[in-house]
């Protein structure tokens, strides 16, 4: 094996671009910080893909399997023996995916920020919160330690969190922020929780060991783990679904998913990197990063995994095809994607044939990556040209905006499942796996597919085809510069012919559950079925929107219920508030604050006035009169001759 | 006679002084300043002499008796007359009968010097009465003033209430054991009825000069009306001496009974400590409120008392030693302010940083020495006292006492925030101290910080006890 | 029948009694000080009792009486002196009228 | 080197400020003799790693002894261990920080310094006596300059808060000194010596009684619930540089005190009363952040989250592994150098918008971008951002705790790790609300932080990152210490892997 540890550059270059602009960036690179943050990251990009190509094609494979290569190791922070945080970089089939992902995608949003963000006059900070992130998000991937991938994925959170808050004078920005933040750190405590009961049975951090001692089966590590056991449930088993529970808050699964939506209230370039393409899907890759745990040593866990995946991806689905807002139904179809990824985890088992679904997972996970950071940076050339998120503001752009529009449509098609775009094949083969393995996850992914087609066609309707809406663009119809330039191009084309390409990509090659090569096979009987109920999507959401009519309002109004309910997020969001509001802070925090004032306080206060109070009372003793004073001597005296003569003796 | 000369020496001093006094009263009048400086010096000279030529022995059958220790206790007390012909200068300069208060003091303190080397009963009621009678008269030295003489009236009569107790309860010993001698009692003590009985009315006749409670009640009265150079003598120099008499007798002629006045002890001492601060917590004039803080620091002399051993006697003896400080600082500034201005209510304290730094100080300083906090030398004092009294083991005891301190804190505070905190209209103006009150303030203040952090004085006690 | 020890004991404790509850209950400052002297007296009359009869070797008693007398008169003395610049500031030798320091 | 610089140096500085005749050069003698701890602490931290590194394995270094009250068995015995050394880093960074943020002291300004430093030299010579007697007197000499400071410069109902803090603290004193005393008895040698006493075995009645006298007392300065009531009006009283000192030095005396005098030479005691001390401290955790939620003073926002983080304190000593105490010292550390950065910023705030109500904020990251961006840091710190210091420690404390494995402390544990939660809510609630959002029209003109405030936030950062970042050289400095305790605890602890 090579020297690699030039991989270290690979997030140290943004974390570099992070700490110059952070720094320096408001006095001395006011204008050019964009281009500094780009030019490294594109350096970072290039490594990655050089990496890739040599994990891949030269020294990755040994014995016909990618082996876990940790060029780089150190000790962090040292527990106890044999449990330490190693900073450390693994190298394996995905994490190299994973790196050539992020880096990619990232690059392209820089480079699309330069137009998109052009004039903002806290550039410098734009570009230093996204080398922040784009350094996290690096580490997260390459993390060797499952404490060090708690540790980046809090730093990607915090990433997101100031990335949502951006335009920190917007207060529904700031709410956004905050609620992204709050909740993927209730979840992250799930995590944190899951690797305090891992690291205790495994008695160690390192990814390596920990799932070496934990899928053996005759190690005591696990024999420990699963003995021992809390509500009726295994060590393990907690210990899995508590780190997918910091998983699901990540990625957005179903019921932690309602800060995702909100989360748009970024600016576009970083919803398509963070929330649509790299930082959501995080959740995805710790599961399959812990896949042989789950699947080896606690199945249970990892139908979990199945089931929660599958239920978000409807739900998501659903409630997309309501929504007016096109970044927040861009927001739902990213749920839903993942949903996607994750049930196709949950189905999956391990090794060979079987591991199908892991395959597909990853597979997904790359072409979802392409093509949904397309869409929302089609999208944001939308919002910049219109200067709004509604879809009723829009309509008929299709010719004011035609390299956009050819993009998008591009994306819709690959999102859709339309063969050959990349969707098709990274969908067909979840779906093939869920067939194989659990018939409802494949019902309910196959109606999903339906509905994603429908909302995702709906939404290009609506924005490029009907009706012209003068009054909203007006002022912006003699504009020159219209799609935004070069600098806003350039990505859409790249990711464009990435989504319509990126499906030939032979993934199981690469990457599989034992890291053995897949061979790809391809089921052309299997796929008619969800292309067909692709392709009524599409034809249905063309009836209802290409042209200006009022069938879309009749339907709603023949479901009124379910669309209501759609509508307004199944009222999700309403029974977070319930809890937050009025079962936290008004039964818990306020009690609390009013104890702490009153009682114990209180009682030390008490003790203060009553002492004065006593010191009151008493002071008739001191009358003045100098008889009473002898008679106290006397009594004084008396009682203490009658105490120590009869009593104390 | 050399020997008794050497052996008496404080005693002869002290007489000697007051009969140059006398003498001078006699003759002609002197410039009260002159006069003043005269007994300054030879206060002086009187406790530069007590270091040297100091013996041990017994003089008069046993009646008289003298040790290092005793010479050192004497020599605090005379540190502490010292003191306070510097202090209260100004208000000495004021007074016509200047004089006459000196010989008052000067003989109670003959008194006292004859208490503590008192080696019987007789000699003990003698010199008892001796320090106690001159200064209810001092206490009726402001003659215009209704507290004054009320206070004199208050003191005199309990005292000779209390003497009248102790008497009897000296004629009870005598009836048991047939001796009054302190050196042959111990054998005769076997704690029968009578005996305690005895005991306590002797008891009671401390706990009455010490301000025990329930003994205490003339204290507050008695120390609020006098002047303040009489209270400080009160507070200072006769409840050390006190003190003195009053360990010594415990230890070695009541040494028999220990287990009953321990018990007794620990009972009044908590007593005393919580009542004498309760009452302080209320308290707005100076004096009165330093009233009713000693007699909460008895309680915790008692403390140091309970203990019953070497470490006792000279934890003892130190803090008189800084209590003498502190509270004649105290004392020193609350004279100084009120002589110029009349004013001796905390509340009038207000805002005194901003006017006389140099005063508020050195009260600050008094006052954290008073509440025991580090680094003054009240700190250790009290340290040491919890530390002997806890040598017996009770931890309620300790944790009481320490509790205690907690209150006292709190009201030794409320000056201190008056000083610094608190904002007056009216502050009292700029205050002219005299030059040698100065002198002493100083004294007091270096007392206070350096007894403390130079450990040697305590070993110095330490090594004679 | 001879006065015995008792007898004695007796009567210098009621005596003692006596002095006691004058002091209390007395509001004229002299009649107060006249009740300490009756403690003192009682106090005497057992020095002299308890040395007759309990310790006729040794004469401490005896002098602690001629001392006691001699103090007696001391603290009267002074007594006396401050009980009369009392009256030339209240006005009154009650003890009632002289209660202005309290609590 | 000789260690009895540390207590020398700031009272001579104490005794130069006293001689000087105006404000600034009041100022500059303390930024000096500030600035000479700083380097002092530095040299201290240098001088300790060169003397490991050749092999110097003493549990003390630098000991010096004097006798002093030889009477009484006391002596002036001094020594450092990695636990002390990361205190005293800790009390210098606070200190340089403090002095630099009170330049604006315009009252009294000559006392107001010299409190500071006097505080200072309380706080030094703390951590590094090895003689109880010493350590007491030192613990008691960091009260009284607390309460002036509180009381003199204060704010709001400050007497009162003075008076509170003054007497709960010289309470909790108040038991430790008779803990000590039923410690000093208990042996046969009459000893306040740390050492001596530690080789001793005492016998398990007196740790029985003197084990809580001890704990508590020294619990009553850390926040210990339910004697934590001075804790958030103390700090929401005091000027600045007094709460910075308050809550970033004078809290960690009692986490010291509970870790290196209490647990220390009673073990046995500390084993017994475990149980209390978590419930107590898990209480604390949460019971902290919950009360944060619903302040809307800053300062008692941190007031109260400093509560909930002390709680940590006491949990990781209160867990008895050596993780967990090794957490333990982090978290004092760390909380020491959050609050007092968090406590400087509420005062630069506070000097520019007059209020520390959060809701009359807004918006002020655009006007204030150096001093929201420095709450932002210190936000994120306080809620355990990767990074920063107080995410090394409460992982620490988490992963000692999670070394046990009954039930009660997995309980315990996961309520505390829950608690991070709360405070994330808390922190963003009050951070978001005052430098996000749209800028209020009142603070249109508002400038950001002076030459003095920067210079102290950027030290006290640079304390945070260097902890957080590079974790290990502080492990590696407190784990000896760390394992001497438990060499005392684990013979006699028994279930713990």
């Amino acid at each position: 094996m090579p020297n690699v540890t030039y991989i270290a550059l690979i997030p140290l270059l943004p974390l570099a671009a992070f700490l110059i602009l952070g720094i320096f960036g408001r006095k001395y690179f006011k204008n050019t910080s964009g281009i500094i943050a780009t030019a490294l990251l594109l350096i970072s990009t290039l490594l990655a893909v050089y990496t890739a190509y040599g994990y891949f094609f030269e020294y990755g494979k040994v014995d016909g399997i990618y082996q876990k290569l940790i060029p780089l190791k150190y000790t962090w922070l040292q527990f106890s023996e044999g449990v330490s945080i190693d900073m450390g970089i693994i190298i394996d089939p995905i994490s190299v995916m994973m790196l050539v992902v992020v880096t990619f995608i990232s690059l392209m949003v820089h480079i699309y920020s330069l137009g998109y963000m052009k004039g903002d006059d806290r550039f410098p900070t734009y570009y230093a919160f996204l080398g922040l992130f784009t350094f996290s998000m690096l580490g997260l991937i390459i993390s060797s330690n499952i404490f060090q991938i708690y540790i980046f994925w809090e730093l990607v959170g915090v990433s997101s969190f100031l990335l949502i808050g951006y335009y920190y004078d917007k207060p529904s920005a700031v709410a956004a922020c905050k609620k992204a933040f709050i909740v993927t750190r209730f979840a992250d405590v799930g995590f944190l929780i899951g690797i305090l009961i891992l690291s205790f049975y495994s008695n160690t951090l390192d990814f390596n060991k920990l799932i070496e001692r934990l899928t053996t089966p005759e190690s005591n590590e696990l024999k420990n783990a699963v003995a021992a056991s809390f509500l009726g449930i295994s060590a393990l088993t907690w210990g899995l679904v508590l780190v997918f529970i910091g998983g699901a808050g990540k990625s957005a699964m179903f019921p932690l998913h309602i800060w995702l939506p909100d989360a748009m209230e970024g600016p576009t370039p970083v919803s398509a990197l963070i929330h649509a393409a790299t930082m959501v899907v995080a959740g995805v890759f710790l599961v399959a990063r812990l896949f042989p745990v789950f699947s080896i040593s606690s199945p249970n866990a990892l139908s979990l995994v199945g089931y929660v995946g599958a239920i978000s991806a409807l739900i998501a689905a659903v409630i997309a095809c309501t929504q007016t807002d096109i970044k927040r139904v861009l927001a739902y179809s990213t749920m839903s994607q993942i949903g996607y990824m994750m049930f196709a985890l949950g189905v999956s088992k391990y090794g060979g044939e079987d591991g199908l679904g892991y395959t597909a997972s990853m597979f997904h996970l790359f072409t979802h990556a392409i093509f949904k950071a397309l869409l929302f940076l089609g999208a944001g050339a939308v919002i910049h040209y219109i200067h709004s998120n509604e879809m009723k503001d829009m309509g008929g752009l299709r010719k004011y905006l035609p390299i956009t529009h050819i993009t998008f449509l591009i994306a819709c098609l690959a999102i859709s499942g339309v063969p050959p775009f990349a969707g098709f094949f990274s969908k067909e083969e979840i779906l093939l796996a869920a067939y194989q393995n659990n018939k409802t996850i494949y019902w309910v992914a196959l109606i999903t597919s339906g509905l994603t087609s429908f909302y995702m066609f709906r939404l290009y309707f609506s924005i490029f085809w009907g009706r012209t809406r003068p009054s909203s663009f007006k002022r912006d119809c003699d504009e020159v510069k219209g799609e935004g330039g070069f600098v806003m191009m350039l990505p859409l084309v790249l990711l464009a012919f990435g989504a319509a390409t990126a499906g030939f990509i032979p993934f199981g090659h690469f990457i599989s559950s034992d890291r053995i090569t897949l061979e790809n096979k391809f089921h052309l009987m299997f796929s008619i079925s969800p292309v067909a109920l692709g392709l009524t999507g599409i034809i249905i959401a063309m009836w209802m929107y290409k042209k200006e009519n009022n069938k879309p309002e009749k339907f709603a109004a023949m479901s009124s219920g379910l669309y209501k309910a759609a509508y307004h997020k199944f009222y999700i969001d309403e029974i977070y508030i319930f809890i937050t509001q009025k079962i936290i802070f008004n039964l818990i925090a306020r009690p609390t604050a009013w104890f702490d004032k009153n009682i114990v306080d209180g009682m030390i206060n008490a003790t203060g006035e009553g002492t004065k109070e006593i010191s009151e009372k008493i002071k008739t003793f001191q009358s003045g009169k100098i008889q009473q004073y002898a008679i106290c001597f006397l009594v004084g005296l008396i009682s203490l001759a009658l105490l120590f003569i009869y009593v104390w003796k | 006679m050399i020997e008794t000369l050497t052996l008496m020496k404080p005693e002869l001093i002290i007489t000697f002084i007051i009969f140059l006094l006398l003498f001078i009263k006699i003759g002609k009048g002197v410039k009260s300043e002159t006069m003043l400086l005269l007994i300054q010096v030879l206060l002086l000279l009187n406790f530069i002499t007590g270091f040297i030529f100091n013996s041990e022995g017994n003089l008069f059958d046993g009646m008289y008796q003298t040790t290092a220790m005793m010479a050192l206790q004497k020599n605090i007390l005379s540190l502490g007359i010292y003191l306070i012909s510097l202090l209260f200068a100004s208000w000495f300069k004021k007074s016509e009968h200047m004089l006459e208060f000196f010989i008052l003091m000067l003989s109670a303190l003959l008194g006292m010097f004859f208490l503590i080397s008192s080696g019987n009963l007789l000699m003990f009621f003698l010199a008892l009465e001796l320090a106690t009678i001159p200064v209810a008269a001092m206490a009726n030295f402001d003659l215009d003033k209704k507290v004054s003489s009320e206070a004199a009236m208050k003191m005199i009569l309990s005292s000779a209430f209390s003497s009248g107790i102790l008497l009897f309860g000296i004629s009870l010993i005598y009836g048991a054991t047939g001796t009054i001698s302190f050196t042959e009692l111990p054998l005769y003590l076997d704690g029968s009825p009578l005996q305690i009985l005895a005991f306590l009315f002797l008891f009671t006749a401390f706990a009455f000069k010490l301000s025990i409670v329930p003994f205490h009640l003339w204290t507050a009265d008695v120390y609020e009306g006098s002047p303040i150079a009489v209270t400080s003598f009160l507070s200072v120099i006769s409840k050390g001496a006190v003190t003195f008499i009053f360990i010594s007798t415990l230890y070695k002629v009541f040494q028999p009974i220990n287990e009953v006045w321990y018990n007794m002890i620990m009972i009044l001492s908590i007593a005393s400590m919580v009542i004498g601060n309760l009452f302080a917590l209320r308290q707005q004039n100076i004096k009165r409120f330093i009233a009713f803080s000693s007699i909460a620091q008895v309680g915790f002399i008692l403390v140091g008392i309970s203990s019953n051993s070497a470490q006792g006697i000279s934890s003892v003896v130190y803090f008189i030693l800084i209590y003498i400080f502190s509270n004649l600082a105290a004392f020193g500034v609350a004279s100084a302010i009120s002589s110029q201005t009349g004013k001796e209510n905390i509340n009038d304290y207000k805002g005194l940083y901003q006017t006389n730094p140099f005063l508020s100080l050195v009260l600050v300083l008094a006052l954290f020495s008073l509440a025991g906090i580090p680094p003054t030398a009240g700190f250790f004092g009290k340290l040491f006292l919890l530390t002997a009294g806890a040598s017996k083991g009770s931890y309620l005891f300790i944790t009481i006492a320490a509790l205690n301190m907690i209150i006292s804190l709190y009201y030794y505070l409320r000056i201190v925030r008056a000083v610094f905190m608190e904002k007056n209209e009216q502050p009292i103006e700029k205050i002219e101290i005299d030059l040698s009150a100065k002198f002493a303030l100083t004294i007091c203040a270096a007392g206070i910080v350096l007894i403390g952090l130079l450990s040697w004085t305590y070993d110095y006690i330490q090594s004679l006890s | 029948m001879q006065p015995g020890l008792y007898h004695i004991l007796f009567i210098s404790t009621v005596l003692f009694f006596i002095g006691v509850f004058g002091f209390f209950t007395r509001r004229n400052l002299v009649t107060m000080l006249m009740s300490i002297e009756l403690i003192l007296n009682s106090v005497n009359l057992n020095f002299i009792t308890f040395n007759k009869y309990v310790w006729p070797n040794k004469l401490d008693g005896l002098f602690f009486t001629i001392f006691v007398i001699a103090i007696a008169a001391a603290e009267a003395a002074v007594a006396i002196a401050i009980i009369i610049n009392l009256y030339r500031t209240h006005q009154s030798i009650d003890v009632e009228n002289a209660e202005e320091m309290k609590f | 080197m000789n260690i009895t610089l540390l207590i020398l140096l700031p009272l001579l500085t104490a005794i130069v400020i006293l001689l000087m005749q105006n404000a600034t050069q009041v100022k500059w003698v303390s930024m000096m003799g500030a600035t000479l701890q700083f380097v002092l602490a530095f040299v201290l931290l240098f001088s300790f790693y060169k003397e490991r590194q050749l092999g110097n394995t003493s549990q003390m270094l630098f000991e010096l002894k004097y006798n002093w009250f030889p009477s009484w068995n006391i002596s002036f015995h001094f020594g450092v261990d990695g636990i002390s050394v990361a205190m005293i880093m800790l009390t210098a960074f606070v200190v340089i920080a403090g002095v630099l943020v009170s330049w604006n002291v315009t009252k009294m300004t000559k006392e107001f310094y010299f409190l500071l430093i006097l505080l200072s030299m309380g706080a030094y010579g703390f951590f590094i006596s090895l003689d109880l007697f010493i350590l007491f007197f030192f613990l008691e000499i960091a009260v009284i300059p607390k309460y002036l400071l509180i009381g003199i410069w204060g704010s709001g109902k400050k007497e009162y808060s003075a008076n509170k803090l003054a007497l709960m603290l010289m309470g909790g004193s108040a038991l430790v000194l008779v803990g000590l005393l039923g410690v000093y008895f208990s042996a046969s040698i009459h000893s306040f010596d740390l050492i001596t006493l530690s080789l001793l075995h005492i016998p398990i009645q007196t740790q029985l009684i003197c084990f809580p006298l001890l704990f508590v007392g020294f619990g009553v300065f850390t926040a210990l619930f339910p004697f934590h009531t001075w804790v958030p009006d103390g700090h929401s009283s005091a000027p600045t540089a007094g709460s910075m000192f308050l809550a970033g030095i004078s809290m960690k005396l009692g986490g010291y005190g509970c870790l290196r005098v209490a647990t220390y030479i009673m073990p046995e005691g500390a084993k017994e009363y475990a149980s209390i001390i978590i419930l107590l401290s898990v209480i604390a955790i949460l019971y902290g952040a919950f009360a944060t939620m619903m302040q809307k003073d800053l300062k008692y926002i941190n007031a109260y989250s400093s509560v909930s983080h002390c709680g940590f304190v006491i949990l990781g000593i209160g867990m008895l592994t050596k993780t967990s105490i090794i957490g333990s010292v982090m978290q004092m550390v760390s909380h020491g150098l959050m609050t007092a950065l968090f406590f400087a910023v509420i005062g630069m705030i506070y000097e520019r918008t007059h209020t520390r109500q959060v809701s009359e904020m807004g918006g002020l990251l655009k006007r204030m971008p150096f001093i929201s961006t420095v709450l932002f840091i210190v936000g994120l710190c306080s809620l355990g951002l990767p990074g920063l210091s107080g995410f090394i420690a409460e992982m620490t404390i988490f992963m000692g705790s999670w070394q046990h494995p009954d039930t009660f402390r997995r309980v315990a544990t996961i309520l505390a790790c829950l608690s991070i939660v709360v405070t994330a809510v808390y922190i963003l609630r009050a951070v978001t609300k005052i430098s996000m959002g749209p800028l209020k029209d009142e603070f249109k003109n508002l400038t950001d932080a002076t030459w003095n405030e920067k210079l102290a936030a950027l030290i006290l950062i640079a304390g945070i990152l260097a902890i957080g970042v590079a974790p290990f050289w502080f492990n590696d400095l407190v784990s000896p210490g760390a394992e001497i305790i438990m060499q005392k605890i684990s013979p006699i602890t028994i279930g713990i892997k």
